[in-house]
């Protein structure tokens, strides 16, 4: 009996160190919900009685309107190129990607500036046609051009899930509907829009998460969302535990409404792709070909190429006064900090996948689900539970240096970017067939030989998909490296903003032209690993 | 700790991060040899940190640009009191409990368009709440702790019961809702959406500087006007950037020393002439440009009181829905 | 005619037609299995029919109205053809009854409960596909395509993807059903044993062109070319007079004596008798004993004359 | 005994156990048929042999070795058991050659090139896998456990996943290459008809409990229940004395005059001759006629009494 228990831990050992893992990486949540059981914020009630309603009014309105016309952006160019063949398809496909390189607050604050009484457009027809000029003079700080704006930012994320769906579902489903009788724009809405939905649902998340998550961008413009809230309690009021009650609620709702999500689409168990192959192209009908150039030039124009320009155009008006040693310096951290966290992060991303799938119990599953939560909860949230944490903790373990290190800041943006790495591995890993891995077990590999030899090369694109993804995503974090780091540290993303909110977009615009320029060069490989993996599969 | 005497340094917690100020730091640096190590933050999040550091905490010296932070700091026993005889200041501006030095400082005035209003027609701030401005006045929201402090400042003189009728007032006299910074309201009046902004004096000062032509243009199209200024009136609001001395600072002396630089003639000069804030060393002059607007009679409040009444100050804005 | 084809032409590259010249016709309510290799275009060919594929040349007619011609084209959502597809039979998002109802003319309401009937769906109509096996999930779309009468029933393959287990049960049921409701059907297979036994007419296609298009009877027995006969069973090869002759198997028998002898090569036991597979001036001969037979052994056996199949030159191989 | 299963039992869920009490044995060099339904627990026998799952209770000898008993549990890459899978799985990211030569002991080196010649591939090693046809993974991955010269061969379903028209010749293949290394084989199917050649002996497995185990002639001629009687062919029920006898359809003759009458229902032309479904007493008969038969038409049938198959009450269905 004894030689079985210890072999049952022996057995369990995977699992030992995947829940200790786990635990450190779920620890800032933790503590954020300790501190919610454990204490009483006054202003809960007061902020609950007398703005949240309002606010969270604002904020659902202002997700619907970014959400909307992120589909709008996204869902009829994903499908003409999934579709059909025309000049410029491919350039297009990358083209529409590069917006992701922009971070929405800088995106708001150039959108501002270019709209705005002094911006280039109206500066243009106030010499040549005042009354254009007159008809443009308009306050453009509303909620529903943030809510465009938002959406020229962040549609990339609904783009790349729908484009990979539509081209999975393929001609198979449009010709049975044509053999039924439908009409081909029947067939989008009946047929594929449905079909694509978890797709498409699993990018307007991301979208949704984003938006709960800016908070630059959304005061500037004057609206009042649910992150305002907690911000309002933590700064202006000074409560911190109204401030974690706040974001706990959100968490939780959020975690709701994708719990709910996953649970309705695994009731009618999509599985078209495993179903058929990648689709042969249509021609295009010429008639057709002007709408299919404007729905994707539009989103790539005004979400990458107009802002681009004006960044690019006010980095020449300062070309003169740029100070390369601090920007090289500001490049090396921001590089640096981000490579080493997104390399972590997809390291655990390995081991949490990988012994998911190794291993028969759900615990693994759930510990994997729980870590993934830290996206949805606001950077600056995490930054003040790791400040709780440690504060708590220093005394009997840590040096007091430790706060305000770059290690804190490293472990912080893993907590909050887990997600973002993992979510390209377990999608390749899920699409593994089983047998690979008893496979090489009967030829004779043990647990490492496993990792090494067989589930690494083969998800080796998706391992720099993840890579990737999280890298451009932490070039462009802000709120966490705000709080959280150490002296005279800067990256481009906290200079960029200190000048923006300081009013000089500007001085602000070559550390932003850095940003999007490696962002770029990130998503055009990222997108031609996919396409790669479109092709193969 | 003895690694931190070791080298030659002071930490700083600050919310300023203008150019000018890394300039001020670097010539600290030269002239004493002391290196300057700065962590930029939103002033709350720095105090979180502060408070949660406790008698642990790396930094010296605190710097906001809100006395209403300072005092907050100081609430939470995070502050000591600063003893230097080196520092010469403008008394009314100093802290009456000794826990904090201003740096500079700046009026919240009230701008209004050339074309659309006269001079004459502009009072106080009071005034502001009257019905012939209806539908002329433009502010930023009210997260914005400059307008937190003016709020705090109103209630401290006046009382919550006048603050709460004043911003009820100035609510319904709004041309739109609160958005943007103080340069987008000048360049709302500008573009004719309203008539009235209440900003930052120094806001002016950047605009008229500016290199774009447009900004030059729109901050022409504005005068400046200092409210209650009158016999009987208390004189304008001001607010302070201000620099307090941590509890437990390790590096104490060096904390002290970067004081009195940045309160010196030089580093004053250097703030003046390029952040187009008033000097509060007693010796300098403000830059040209705002000196043209004349001079003005400044509220004699104690600016701890600003921190003081912000609370009440949010749940006016938030009953008047000022948003 | 019922259904006419004349002259279709159909290429997806220019100069390389996957379909050549092909000309047939069918009758109202036969029921025709259309043999092909995989690759050949089978599939292409019931596009072309439903309109999911224009044709390049030649013309189709339903009864006696053009669907597809130099200047017609009618569009596949207004050809009332049904169209059962290889691999991707029902909407995932919709549950059977749906799928069945979907986009349908209210008309053909009514015959609903008679279409869950016959395809004996009548207790699963509230699952969904992935809840349904894969001959249920076959059967649905069949009862799909039925209930909308269609005036031609275009089946690609329905039993490729099924267990074979299941796969001769689903078969007799789809044949059923069919006759039942008297509609005209061309079925596609690469697999004659599928279709021997349902269908009225085989047509084998190979190379872009028509081989044979005769009731399954005639095509085995008369089979147009060697290709053909292949397809329906094994042949045995004979040289008489420097002419080359075919055999089937089961026309031979073993006997005490004869001029004909066969080294045996293995026995294969298939239940009710043994299949021999020996060698006949070295060409291997397939044909059927009682029992099995020792390998290496000699035997002699017989045949008749008249069973003997011969091809001319032309027919040796396929018709291109 | 050279493999020796002893009183295995195996569950995912307790108390469902899906292999109850499993005991039989192999000889050397022997290949065995492993038949049973879709999830019948076929694919997890293997993995308990294989050691990808333990075993809950029973124990495992290979050449007089344990593999997995009470107290033994041998993992499995120490076990020299090659399995080839369901799905046959090279891995995407190596070629041929680095496939069959993945992970493998240098010692087997040497004989890398005859493996490559009995499997044919010799002129693919460079390819990927997906260049490579459905039946050339296949013998790519037997020619991977071959080379090994594992001490037993596990086929899960090797052959389900082919194209119905290579099925055969790779069914030939493998079984030469199997029986020309001697390697003793266990070879899982669903499908009695794939195995009725290849196999010295077949395992009938139904419900967690083996049915019957013995050569493929015995099996037909004298299937141990009913169950298994009908997996290897049509079974004609004869009521006798109120007693239940079966006849092969092969064993029925058509005869002018005879105490036993049929009513035709349906023929189904095969070829070689036409199947017949009649009516016996309602029971429906198959048997076979050269000609085929009007439906409706009645006729008379002789057979022998002694090839009546008789099962007692025990074996009417299958044993549990
Ligand atoms: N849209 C298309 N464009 C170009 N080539 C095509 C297209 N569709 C099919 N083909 C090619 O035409 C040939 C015939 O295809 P088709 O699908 O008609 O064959 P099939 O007889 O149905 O084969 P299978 O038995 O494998 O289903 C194939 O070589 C295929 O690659
Ligand atoms: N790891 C597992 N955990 C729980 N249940 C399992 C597991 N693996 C298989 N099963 C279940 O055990 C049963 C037998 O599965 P198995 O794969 O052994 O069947 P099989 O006979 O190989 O079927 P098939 O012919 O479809 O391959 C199935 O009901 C299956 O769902
Ligand atoms: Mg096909
Ligand atoms: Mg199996």
């Amino acid at each position: 009996m004894e030689i079985i228990s210890i072999k049952k831990i022996y057995n369990r050992k995977w699992t030992i160190g995947n829940i200790l893992i786990g635990s450190f990486l779920f620890l800032p949540i933790g503590v954020l919900f300790y501190n919610l059981f454990n204490s009483k914020g006054k202003s809960f009630k007061y902020l609950f009685e007398n703005l949240l309603f309002d606010y969270s009014l604002n904020t659902i309105y202002l997700i619907l309107i970014t959400c909307l016309c992120s589909l709008i952006f996204a869902i009829l160019p994903a499908w003409f190129i999934s579709n059909y063949k025309f000049k410029g398809r491919k350039i297009y496909d990358v083209l529409l990607f590069l917006p992701l390189s922009i971070p929405s607050y800088i995106m708001a604050f150039t959108y501002s500036e270019i709209l705005s009484f002094t911006g280039p457009i109206q500066t243009f027809f106030k010499n040549f046609s005042p009354e254009i000029a007159d008809f443009l003079n308009k306050d453009y700080l509303q909620i529903e051009v943030l809510g465009i704006i938002l959406a020229l930012a962040l549609y990339p994320y609904v783009y790349t899930s729908s484009r990979i769906s539509f081209s999975y579902i393929g001609s198979n489903y449009i010709n049975l509907s044509k053999t039924l009788g439908l009409s081909s724009i029947k067939t989008f809405y009946k047929v594929i829009i449905p079909l694509s939905k978890p797709a498409i649902f699993s990018g307007l998340f991301l979208i949704i998460l984003e938006v709960l998550n800016e908070y630059g961008a959304v005061k500037y413009f004057g609206v009042n969302t649910y992150t305002t809230g907690i911000f309002r309690a933590w700064f202006s009021m000074g409560e911190t535990n109204t401030a974690i009650q706040l974001a706990c609620l959100l968490l939780i709702i959020v975690f709701l409404i994708f719990v709910f999500e996953k649970k309705s689409n695994s009731n009618k168990g999509f599985y078209y792709s495993s179903n058929s192959k990648i689709q042969k192209l249509n021609m295009v009908v010429k008639k057709n070909l002007p709408i299919i150039h404007f729905s994707c030039l539009i989103p790539f124009l005004f979400g990458f190429f107009f802002p681009f320009i004006f960044i690019l155009n006010n980095s020449f008006k300062i070309i003169s006064s740029i100070e390369y040693k601090e920007l090289i310096v500001l490049l090396v951290n921001s590089l640096s900090v981000s490579s080493i966290s997104s390399l972590l992060i997809v390291l655990f991303g390995i081991i949490f996948i990988f012994i998911e799938k190794n291993s028969k119990s759900k615990i693994n599953v759930l510990i994997t689900q729980l870590v993934s939560l830290g996206y949805a909860i606001p950077g600056a949230v995490i930054g003040l539970s790791l400040i709780l944490l440690f504060t708590s903790l220093k005394k009997s373990f840590f040096p007091i240096s430790i706060i305000g290190s770059i290690y804190i800041l490293i472990y912080a943006y893993i907590v909050r970017f887990l997600a973002v790495g993992i979510s390209p591995i377990r999608s390749s890993v899920e699409k593994m067939p089983e047998s690979y891995n008893d496979t090489g077990k009967n030829l004779g590999l043990g647990f490492y030989n496993l990792l090494k030899k067989i589930h690494l090369p083969i998800n080796k694109l998706a391992l720099i998909s993840a890579f990737i993804i999280t890298f451009v995503d932490l070039l462009k974090e802000l709120p966490i490296t705000l709080i959280l780091r150490p002296f005279n540290f800067d990256t481009l993303a906290t200079q960029t903003y200190q000048f923006a909110i300081e009013e000089m977009l500007k001085e602000s615009s070559i550390y932003s032209l850095f940003i999007i320029t490696i962002g770029c060069v990130m998503l055009l490989i990222f997108k031609a690993i996919l396409n790669k993996e479109l092709d193969v599969s | 700790e003895s690694k931190n005497k070791k080298i030659n340094e002071v930490n700083l917690y600050s919310q300023r991060h203008y150019n000018v100020d890394k300039k001020q730091y670097e010539n600290f640096e030269k002239i004493t040899g002391i290196k300057v190590n700065v962590v930029k933050a939103n002033a709350d999040e720095l105090i979180e940190r502060l408070k949660n550091e406790g008698a642990d905490s790396p930094a010296d010296l605190f710097i906001t640009v809100d006395a209403g932070k300072l005092h907050k700091a100081s609430q939470n026993g995070l502050l000591q009191k600063i003893n230097s005889n080196k520092i010469n200041i403008d008394n009314q501006l100093k802290d009456p409990n000794g826990f904090w030095v201003p740096i500079t400082y700046r009026a919240r005035i009230i701008v209004y368009s050339n074309e659309r209003v006269k001079k004459a027609d502009l009072s106080t701030y009071s005034d502001l709440a009257n019905e012939k401005w209806k539908g002329k006045i433009l502010v930023r929201s009210s997260s914005n702790s400059y307008n937190q402090a003016l709020m705090a400042s109103i209630i401290a003189n006046d009382g919550i019961e006048s603050a709460s009728k004043w911003s009820k007032g100035i609510v319904e006299n709004f041309a739109r809702n609160p958005k943007g910074n103080d340069r987008d309201q000048v360049k709302a009046i500008a573009s004719g959406q309203g008539d009235i902004a209440i900003v930052n004096s120094y806001y002016i000062g950047l605009l008229l500087s500016s290199k774009n032509d447009d900004e030059i243009s729109a901050g022409k199209a504005v005068s400046v006007f200092f409210p209650n200024q009158g016999e009987d009136k208390r004189g304008s609001h001001i607010n302070v950037s201000g620099i307090g001395l941590t509890k437990n600072s390790p590096n104490k002396k060096n904390a002290i020393k970067l004081i009195e630089y940045l309160t010196s003639v030089d580093a004053q000069k250097i703030y003046v002439n390029n952040s187009y804030e008033y000097p509060v060393n007693t010796l300098v002059e403000p830059n040209e440009i705002v000196k043209e607007w004349g001079t003005f009679k400044k509220d004699s409040l104690d600016l701890n009181l600003l921190g003081k009444f912000r609370n009440e100050a949010i749940l006016i804005f938030d009953k008047t829905g000022w948003k | 005619m019922y259904l006419e084809i004349k002259n279709l032409v159909k290429y997806y590259k220019k100069n390389i037609p996957l379909i050549k010249k092909l000309n047939f016709s069918i009758k109202k309510g036969e029921i025709i299995s259309f043999i092909g290799e995989s690759g050949s275009g089978k599939t292409t060919f019931l596009k072309c029919i439903s309109g999911l594929e224009k044709i390049n040349s030649g013309s189709i007619f339903l009864n006696n109205l053009a669907l597809n011609d130099e200047n017609i084209f009618v569009k596949p959502q207004n050809r009332k053809i049904g169209f059962v597809f290889q691999d991707y039979p029902l909407f995932p998002h919709l549950n059977l009854k749906e799928n069945i109802l979907f986009n349908l003319n209210k008309k053909y309401l009514k015959s609903l409960e008679y279409m869950l009937s016959l395809t004996g769906l009548s207790k699963l109509i509230y699952r969904f596909p992935h809840e349904l096996s894969g001959g249920e999930q076959q059967r649905a779309c069949i009862a799909r395509a039925l209930i909308r009468e269609p005036e031609l029933l275009l089946l690609d393959e329905p039993f490729s993807n099924l267990d074979s287990s299941i796969k001769n049960s689903i078969k007799e049921e789809i044949h059923k059903i069919i006759k039942k409701t008297g509609t005209t059907t061309i079925l596609v297979t690469h697999d004659i044993k599928d279709s021997l036994n349902i269908s009225d007419r085989i047509l084998i296609f190979k190379a872009g062109v028509l081989q044979q298009y005769d009731n399954p009877v005639k095509m085995y027995c008369e089979p147009a070319n060697c290709y053909c006969g292949k397809i329906l069973g094994d042949l045995n090869k004979i040289k008489i007079n420097e002419k080359n002759y075919y055999l089937r198997p089961e026309k031979i028998k073993i006997s005490k004596k004869s001029p004909y002898q066969v080294i045996i090569k293995k026995s294969y036991f298939q239940g009710k008798e043994y299949k021999i597979l020996g060698a006949f001036n070295n060409e291997p001969w397939h044909f059927f004993s009682k029992d099995a037979i020792i390998k290496g052994e000699k035997i002699h056996i017989t045949f008749k004359k008249e069973d003997l199949i011969f091809f001319d030159s032309l027919c040796e191989n396929f018709f291109t």
